[in-house]
């Protein structure tokens, strides 16, 4: 009898456990195929971290659902002169532990998160810093004038001050002293969700932030979100239809059609953003990775548009993507700043052609050369090399897969240790300019490490630099053209396609689905 | 078909000796008694009737009523047939619960007092104790208890002396026979060992290929058996009292029960078949005081049986009166040969023990003359083996020298023999089944020996038609024999080398005793056609005596012992030899009624000090606890006892 | 019974096809039905394995043979079907059938050469450990004991992961079934040793080894032609045993992303890609591969547990 | 009896030392630890700062020592991946892998061993040979294949128990565990069946041949000649004496059932020491490899001391001297 009364207290407290959340709760489950890097918001930035991020940690300017900036953190902003621009602080924000929002928290950030360890380069690089003015006003100054800072900066968000310092958390890595992060586990910001519990790999838990300034858009009915990372697409499935989870993200395309008929859930499929691409190595005078000794095979434009007419993009889209894909011949989606839907002609698919060039080039047998892609990161990636793979054979080329998990991949990537390649791009400022500098630009000129095969055309370059800092729209645009025009010529990469959005929620949940693939929750209702 | 209409019949009280060989049926006969036959065994045919009860229609639980409550059984091996994991007392309780309505404590005294019956010291802190702690003797004897637990009206005891040495097994057989004239209990005693029988057994059943050949009074089976078979065994039963030249012989082996001939079983291998034996399976008739099934005692045929081959006439000891003026051939000096058996040194150190060296041989002396058969006796762990693997040069001695040829050339040591004597010397082992490499055929194993330059399928022809095979049987494999022949191989491997010198440890005691005279009678044949040297370890005195030119007699490593055959049979001078002569048993002691002497054989590793043998010595004083007895001669005997050099004897 | 029983695991007179047949072997193989099923079943494989591409409908390692069109197909019996595809196509549009016949033979191949290695591994260390004794055995024994803390998936695991990050994640693709062969190979030689081992010092205590020994012969001719010969029998049912352990190792490392590549695919790297299309209709992608590992684990395990049983006299 | 337990834990300190040398070696040799740890555009000054600071350049003894002062103190590294301390990450797993393998390892006893019983006492029952020829299927298919089927079948298409994870759990502070909640319940039922399967399968096996062999020793021979009742005999005799050999084999096969966890775990992504280390192994994370290994060392080292001294007391062969 004893024990037995033992174990209802644990029980009962148990339940008090488990059942924390307030009367009404409404838990939002959702799977993504992968974790969250960190709850530091500087560790990675990556598209998917980005987005999880932005519940907790706001940026100072945001982009709404229809991908427009509007103001966050800051109220308003305004030109000094074309390095500085100032930006009128949001009066009254809080923290999630009670801290003030202020100027100090700005600069701070801004100096974090261009310090050892931080991932956020491409958003901080071109700062020179974060200078206080008053304790709700900051100046930001830039190297060169930049026509799309507020782009830049939309997915760079605010941490305390105060609480990074106490905690220990001034810096995204301390190796030295071999301890961990305080903010890789823990995190405070000023959004509208704040961090319950972290499990990585297992589970992470927010709550809602019912003190967040935005009243105005606090319309959703969310309590809490639970995130689970699945990396199998069966499992994913499944767990969506057996109804243990509300959302998965994203849901496997081959999977599509059962969720829809299953009647317990429906797959929401839009327009991405996201350009998947091969690329090539250009640069080196032997490939790492090929057959072929002493000469590099790819750095003949014969060869790479040999590659481009080999590939079936019609059946790689019908058959792998089932259809929820759009053919690209653009390393930029539609919708983004600087698209122009007149360059985005494919060159046709032809075999023969593909033959003969190669012929020309001088590899009439074809040659061999490895490819290397990620296989937990984009939709079906791996399945499209090796249909990329069988394509190639048919002109001759043997190419040799090695897929493996993205952060391997992104490893070999990243130093350029790899020949043939598998990538997918989505800007973060949603423009176009972004694009040419971190794909288009050699190392050599200043370029950054996603360029893989450090494709480069010095007239490219010079555009580039141009087009950062060119005011003008209209001419901005005529110099985007230019680049992405040379791009083709020179076949600097072999387009693919952009990937639909594939999410599939559970009946009764709705979802506000952005072009760009975040999930945001506080857009998020559920019945 | 293993055993074929077998009919006995045991009285109350009796003792009747069941023997055979091994594979006659023996065992099984005695397992379906108590309902015990081992799938796919069953009984086909006939009845068991106990107490004019039928029994074996009886099913499994009705019988398990019978079994331990009417019909006790006693094993082999004392070793194996306790349950480890359990205190004997609990093993005894368990089955006096079963079959006595009595609570656990009055089990327990009746326990108790049966431990004591069957002689367990201390018996009352021992009914606590678990199987291991006890020896091989006391464990047969917690195995009688077992038997004894609900006092049954008979016991099957199945080879109940065969696992334990010579002086154990007389205690065992003394105290079986107790049992039975102190309780009235009727014992069917299951052996092959025909001396057993003869002290134990008041009739005789003796079995051949599943039947029962010939049944009868143990003094007419022994002294005027009827049956050819029986006639057959009894003169190959070598004996510690009689001497002969060559012991009766019957040629080939008891064929397997799977592939019986037809009429009689034995008529292949009888010198007085006939034409009905090969037709018609005989039963058992009555002939005087015995039964036997055997043609030749059929009313129709009258006539004489056939006689007792025996020929009792005393040997003329040729090859013992040539070894007096013989050279010796070998010569063992001061051999000790120790062995580390400690644990790992992190156990010794945790444990505070010390080193444990097993002294196998210590301080060994003597000399075998070129010609002669050496004979070594002694109980098992005597290190008897350890000496024949020494001289062979299968173990580097501690210390001392064994000398090959000492007179010849200056001789050679152990240590420095060298490869012109490795073919000199040669061995024969005890185990046939394990001396043969399984997977080479014969004649492989036996040009393994020959020198390379010599072997020739010519040589392995010859070799094996020395040892009596046929040149066809070098193309078999060994499983493909029997054991004799298997030992008959194992003979003609030692031969390959053209040896002076053959050590045979125990190279008959895995035989049964037909096939045994057979190998004794070749070795002997071998002796004088080739002139070899014998040096022949066993632990049956009576196979020693009949081979023997001289004989020594080994006691926990050293010789106690050693004299001419006849000397030292006729008049043992140490008290362990006599104590050995006293109990083996011998077909010449039907009925003998004695005392044995008590006491066990010690753990090597902590042997006695002063004499050995003094905590088990009638003559011990206080000199034979602190002093160890050096070797003197009497009479030709030597000797190393204080009491004997002191004259006490 | 005191007669001791002869193991029937004489060697067939040699040159004797019938004297096999009629062996006690060969009687126990034919007595129970569920093993000649398992040996037909078993000797199948092994001909697909070996004639695998003489015999398959078409080659899934020629990649100009394949287009991506004709992926997703299901049996040919289903609506949609192509009498080309008996068993449907994959996700590139490679035939189910000939990835199953060559998914075979990859799997058997690996099985087989890891079982080799490992068996030759462990016979050589287990005959020096159980042979010579003292401290070479101790040590080699030592070793054993701590790689026996380790289940076997771990141990294959482990040395996949240490192989595969020295030589570097490029060459990884090309030399997959050396790591795999090797990582299952040093998995497993454990249990040879270990039971070479105990066979070797029970056969050196026999007295033949030591009529050997008087005889003056070398303990690399005793070890060569004496105890190999007699360890053979617990060897041979090791291996069987371990062969089925093998092809399911595989089967898994493929299965967890570690194994074989989806190029050269095995069966278990078959499964682990058709498992992301389970649950969205097309299961023929991994159903079948699936049936066929099982099967082919089913009958070489049977195989092992008759030749275990029929070699050890004392379970008959 | 301390030598004896003194000197068994000697040993396993052996083991442990000998794994805790791989272990340091995968951690020093496999890699450079320090591009590992740092991005690519670490400069080599601040390479070599960094291998100084961290005694990479120190003798390997100095090395080694230092690796098991920190081992012991619970320190095991960064990981490369996760960037965060290797020991918080296994206190993290720990409790999902114990859990599970607690449950599959007590399905696996108290089916298996009542199995293996049965079979050895019922040789020729149908129901015998029925559970030898499934053990038989259980010892060939593998495990991720059943795990397979079983999400299919009550998970896809009966919605009867949940696909993956563990469920609610509720935290203790030191430990989460999934025993208290319903869902934590519902989430274990099919990844502990899936794991215990093949020990089940195995032990049983064992069990039962161990059991055929001591049933026809003399001394069950001898107390059945003695009329002891089947009971007695079967059970206070047969099974004891067969649990003693199996005890060892067995407690080694519960151990590996930790390990085994790996693949259950990735077919279920139940969020264990398993998953864990199978992404370590893909993104070849060192530290938490090498740390796994100890672990699993560890436990196995544990497992053999409780079974030796469960020996000790089960056998009184170990326990009681000869004496006498």
């Amino acid at each position: 009898m004893h024990t037995r009364t033992k174990l209802l207290g644990v029980l009962a407290l148990a339940a008090g456990l488990s059942v924390a959340a307030p009367l009404q709760a409404k838990t939002f489950k959702f799977a993504f195929q992968g974790d969250v890097a960190s709850m530091d918001p500087y560790a990675l930035a990556e598209n998917f971290s980005s987005s999880f991020h932005h519940n907790i940690h706001e940026p100072l300017v945001r982009y709404d659902s229809k991908l427009q900036i509007q103001p966050a953190l800051a109220v308003s902003w305004s030109i000094v002169n074309p390095t500085t621009w100032r930006f009128k602080l949001r009066e009254g924000v809080k923290f999630h532990n009670g801290n003030a929002f202020t100027a100090d928290d700005v600069v701070f950030s801004f100096k974090r998160g261009k310090s050892e360890g931080a991932d956020m380069g491409s958003f901080v690089n071109g700062i020179v810093e974060a200078k206080k003015v008053d304790d709700l006003t900051v100046d930001i100054v830039t190297t060169a004038p930049n026509p799309i800072l507020l782009n830049t900066i939309a997915p760079f968000y605010m941490m305390d001050k105060e609480w990074a310092e106490k905690n220990g958390a001034e810096k995204p890595v301390n190796l030295a002293k071999k301890v961990e992060n305080f903010a890789t586990l823990n995190a405070n910001g000023t959004g509208p969700f704040k961090l319950v519990s972290r499990e990585p790999g297992v589970k992470t838990v927010l709550s809602v932030n019912n003190d967040w300034w935005d009243k105005a858009n606090q319309k959703f009915n969310v309590t809490e979100v639970v995130m689970t990372p699945i990396g199998s697409d069966a499992t994913r499935t499944a767990a969506l239809l057996s109804g243990e989870l509300d959302l998965i993200f994203p849901a496997p395309v081959q999977d599509v059609e059962r969720i829809n008929s299953s009647g317990v859930a429906k797959a929401l499929q839009g327009p991405e953003l996201r350009t998947i691409f091969l690329g090539m190595d250009q640069s080196r005078d032997e490939l790492l990775y090929s057959s072929v000794k002493g000469k590099n095979p790819l750095k003949d434009v014969r060869v790479r548009q040999a590659f481009y007419q080999a590939i079936d993009e019609g059946a790689i889209i019908k058959k792998v993507m089932r259809g929820a894909a759009t053919p690209a011949a653009l390393l930029l989606a539609p919708g983004l700043g600087g698209f122009n839907a007149a360059l985005n002609k494919r060159l046709p698919y032809d075999p023969a052609k593909a033959k003969e060039l190669l012929a020309a080039a001088g590899y009439p047998d074809g040659f061999e050369i490895q490819m290397d892609c990620p296989n937990d990161r984009y939709v079906n990636d791996e399945q499209i090399c090796q249909v990329v793979v069988a394509m190639l054979a048919q002109v001759g080329v043997k190419v040799n897969l090695l897929a493996q998990t993205k952060s391997k991949f992104f490893d070999k990537l990243k130093v350029h240790d790899v020949s043939f390649y598998l990538l997918g791009w989505i800007p973060d400022d949603q423009d176009a300019g972004s694009v040419i500098a971190h794909l288009m630009v050699p190392q050599a000129d200043g370029g950054l490490p996603w360029n893989g095969g450090d494709y480069g055309n010095a007239k490219v370059t010079e555009l580039s630099k141009m087009i950062t800092s060119e005011i003008d729209q209209a001419k901005r645009q005529g110099m985007i053209d230019e680049a992405f025009s040379m791009v083709q010529k020179d076949v600097g990469y072999i387009p693919l396609h952009q990937q639909a959005l594939s999410w599939a929620v559970k009946n009764g949940v709705t979802v506000a689905q952005r072009a760009d693939n975040a999930l945001h929750y506080w857009y998020i209702n559920i019945e | 078909m293993a055993v074929d209409n077998v009919s006995m019949q045991i009285d109350r009280g009796e003792v009747l000796g069941v023997v055979g060989e091994s594979g006659a049926g023996k065992s099984m006969t005695g397992a379906a008694i108590i309902g015990l036959l081992e799938a796919p065994g069953r009984i086909a045919e006939g009845e068991i009737l106990f107490e004019g009860q039928r029994i074996d229609t009886l099913s499994d639980d009705e019988l398990r009523v019978i079994r331990g409550r009417q019909i006790g059984a006693i094993f082999q091996d004392p070793l194996t047939s306790l349950n480890p994991l359990h205190t004997v007392g609990r093993q005894i309780i368990d089955t006096i619960v079963t079959h006595l309505k009595l609570s656990q404590r009055q089990a327990r005294a009746r326990a108790l007092e049966l431990l004591q019956e069957v002689g367990i010291p201390a018996a009352k802190e021992r009914i606590d104790h678990y199987p291991h702690q006890f020896s091989g003797g006391m464990r047969q004897r917690v195995v009688i208890a077992l038997a004894l637990c609900a006092d049954p009206k008979l016991i099957i005891a199945d080879e109940p002396t065969t696992a334990l040495d010579v002086s154990i097994q007389a205690q065992i057989i003394a105290l079986l026979r107790k049992l039975c004239d102190e309780h009235g209990t009727a014992i069917m005693l299951i052996t092959h060992d025909m001396g057993v029988i003869a002290e134990t057994a008041d009739r005789v059943a003796v079995m051949y290929a599943g039947r029962v050949g010939e049944i009868g009074p143990v003094a007419d089976i022994i002294h005027k058996p009827k049956l050819p078979y029986t006639v057959g065994l009894m003169g190959s039963i070598p004996s510690i009292t009689t001497e002969v030249d060559e012991l009766a012989q019957i040629d080939g082996a008891m064929p397997r029960l799977n592939a019986v001939p037809p009429g009689c079983r034995f008529h292949p291998r009888c010198a007085h078949a006939f034409e009905r034996c090969h037709i018609d399976l005989p039963e058992l008739i009555k002939a005087g005081s015995s039964e036997v099934a055997c043609w030749l005692y059929d009313e129709k045929k009258p006539g004489k049986g056939p006689s007792v081959s025996r020929k009792e006439t005393a040997r003329k000891k040729k090859a013992s009166a040539k070894a007096a003026e013989a050279l010796p051939l070998v010569k063992v000096d001061g051999l000790k040969q120790y062995f580390d058996v400690s644990p790992p040194w992190l156990t010794r150190v945790l444990e505070r023990s010390g080193r444990q060296i097993v002294k196998a041989v210590d301080d060994l002396e003597f000399t075998i003359n070129r010609g002669e058969t050496f004979g070594l006796v002694g109980e098992s762990g005597c290190g008897k083996s350890t000496v024949a693997r020494a001289i062979v040069g299968l173990y580097t001695p501690t210390a001392g020298t064994i000398t090959y040829m000492p007179g010849e050339n200056g001789g050679a040591t152990a240590k420095e023999r060298v490869a012109e004597f490795d073919d000199k010397i040669q061995m024969i082992f005890q185990d046939p089944h394990a001396s043969l490499n399984p997977r080479w055929k014969v004649a492989d194993v036996i040009s393994e020996s020959i020198p390379e330059d010599r072997v020739s399928a010519d040589r392995v022809a010859e070799l094996l038609r020395q040892v009596g095979l046929a040149d066809a049987d070098g193309e078999k494999y060994p499983h493909e024999f029997s054991g004799g022949q298997r030992q008959r191989i194992s003979i003609a491997r030692a031969l390959g080398g053209e040896p002076e010198f053959l050590i045979c440890d125990e190279p008959t005691s895995a035989l049964d005793v037909s096939v045994q005279a057979q190998i004794l009678n070749l070795m002997v044949d071998l002796q004088r056609r080739l002139g070899l040297t014998y040096l022949f370890i066993s632990h049956d005195l009576a196979v020693v005596h009949h081979i023997s030119t001289r004989v020594g007699v080994m006691y926990l490593g050293r010789l106690v012992e050693w004299a001419e055959t006849e000397r030292l049979f006729a008049n043992p001078q140490h008290p362990y030899t006599r104590l050995l002569l006293q109990s083996v048993p011998d077909l010449s002691k039907i009925g003998m009624r004695r005392a044995p002497m008590a006491g066990e054989v010690p753990n090597p590793l902590d042997p006695p000090s002063g004499c050995a043998f003094h905590p088990r010595c009638p003559f011990v004083q206080d000199r034979c606890l602190s002093e160890r007895p050096m070797s003197i001669e009497v009479d030709g005997t030597h000797v190393a006892c204080h009491a004997v050099e002191e004259g006490r004897v | 019974m005191s007669e001791v029983q002869i193991p029937d695991t004489s060697p067939a007179r040699p040159g004797l096809l019938r004297q096999i047949w009629q062996s006690d072997l060969a009687h126990s193989f034919r007595q129970s039905k569920v093993t000649v099923v398992a040996g037909i079943i078993s000797f199948g494989f092994v001909f697909i394995a070996l004639f695998a591409p003489w015999i398959a409908p078409s080659n899934p390692y020629d990649m100009t043979g394949i287009s991506v069109l004709n992926a997703f197909l299901p049996p040919v019996w289903m609506e949609g079907g192509d009498s080309r595809f008996l068993l449907g196509t994959d996700s590139v549009g490679r035939d189910i059938l000939s990835t199953i016949m060559y998914g075979s033979r990859i799997s058997l191949g690996v099985g087989v050469a890891a079982v080799f290695f490992a068996a030759t591994l462990g016979i050589s260390l287990g005959l020096i450990s159980g042979y010579i004794g003292g401290r070479t055995d101790a040590a080699i024994m030592r070793v054993a004991e701590i790689q026996l803390s380790f289940p076997d998936i771990l141990i294959a695991l482990l040395i996949d992961g240490i192989i595969r990050s020295i030589l570097g994640p490029g060459t990884h693709g090309n030399i997959a079934f050396i790591v795999v062969i090797s990582a299952i190979s040093l998995a497993y030689w454990v249990q040879f040793a270990r039971t070479v081992r105990s066979t070797t010092m029970v056969e050196k205590g026999k007295e033949y080894v030591q009529a050997a020994r008087v005889a003056g012969k070398s303990p690399g001719y005793i070890m060569f032609k004496h105890l190999l010969p007699n360890v053979m029998g617990p060897v041979l049912v090791i291996a069987t045993i371990n062969l089925a352990l093998a092809i399911v190792t595989e089967a898994t490392l493929s299965f967890l992303g570690v194994g074989l590549p989806p190029t050269q695919p095995s069966l278990g790297t078959l499964i682990r890609v058709g498992n992301d299309f389970l649950f969205s209709g097309e299961w023929w992608i991994t159903i079948f591969p699936g049936i066929t590992l099982a099967i082919m684990g089913l009958s070489v395990n049977l195989l092992g547990d008759w030749l275990r049983d029929a070699l050890n006299p004392k379970l008959r | 009896m301390v030598a004896f337990i003194l000197s068994r834990v000697l040993q396993a300190f052996i083991v442990m030392l000998g794994v805790a040398m791989i272990a340091f070696s995968l951690f020093n040799y496999v890699g450079d630890p320090i591009s590992n740890l740092v991005g690519i555009q670490t400069s080599a000054e601040k390479r070599e700062q960094l291998r100084e600071s961290l005694g990479l350049n120190d003798p390997a003894p100095v090395q080694f020592a230092r690796f098991i002062s920190r081992t012991v103190q619970f320190e095991f590294g960064i990981s490369y991946q996760q960037k965060r301390s290797v020991s918080s990450i296994i206190a993290e797993r720990m409790p999902a892998t114990l859990e599970l393998s607690f449950v599959s390892a007590l399905l696996a006893l108290f089916i298996g061993i009542p199995m293996g019983v049965y079979t050895a006492l019922n040789r020729n029952s149908w129901l015998s040979h029925a559970m030898l020829s499934l053990s038989l299927v259980g010892v060939s298919l593998p495990t991720f294949l059943i795990g397979i089927m079983l999400i299919f079948v009550f998970a896809v298409q009966l919605h009867a128990l949940p696909s993956f994870g563990r469920g609610q759990v509720v935290d203790l502070g030191f430990w989460t565990t999934g025993f208290l909640t319903a869902s934590g319940l519902k989430a274990l039922i099919m990844p502990s069946i899936t794991l215990a399967l093949f020990q089940m399968t195995l032990i049983m096996r064992l069990v039962r041949s161990e059991m055929l062999e001591v049933l026809r020793t003399d001394y069950i021979k001898f107390a059945r000649a003695r009329g002891l009742t089947r009971r007695t005999v079967n059970f206070g005799y047969a099974l004891m004496n067969t649990l003693v050999p199996v005890i060892t084999i067995t407690g080694l096969q519960l151990g590996s059932i930790i390990a085994f966890a790996i693949i259950t775990e990735t077919v279920f992504q139940w969020p264990g020491m398993g998953l864990m280390f199978i992404q370590a192994i893909a993104e070849v994370d060192i530290p938490v490899m090498s740390t796994y290994l100890m672990l699993i060392a560890c436990f196995f080292v544990i497992i053999n001391l409780i079974v030796d001294l469960l020996y000790y007391f089960v056998d009184p062969r170990l326990r009681v001297d000869r004496g006498w």
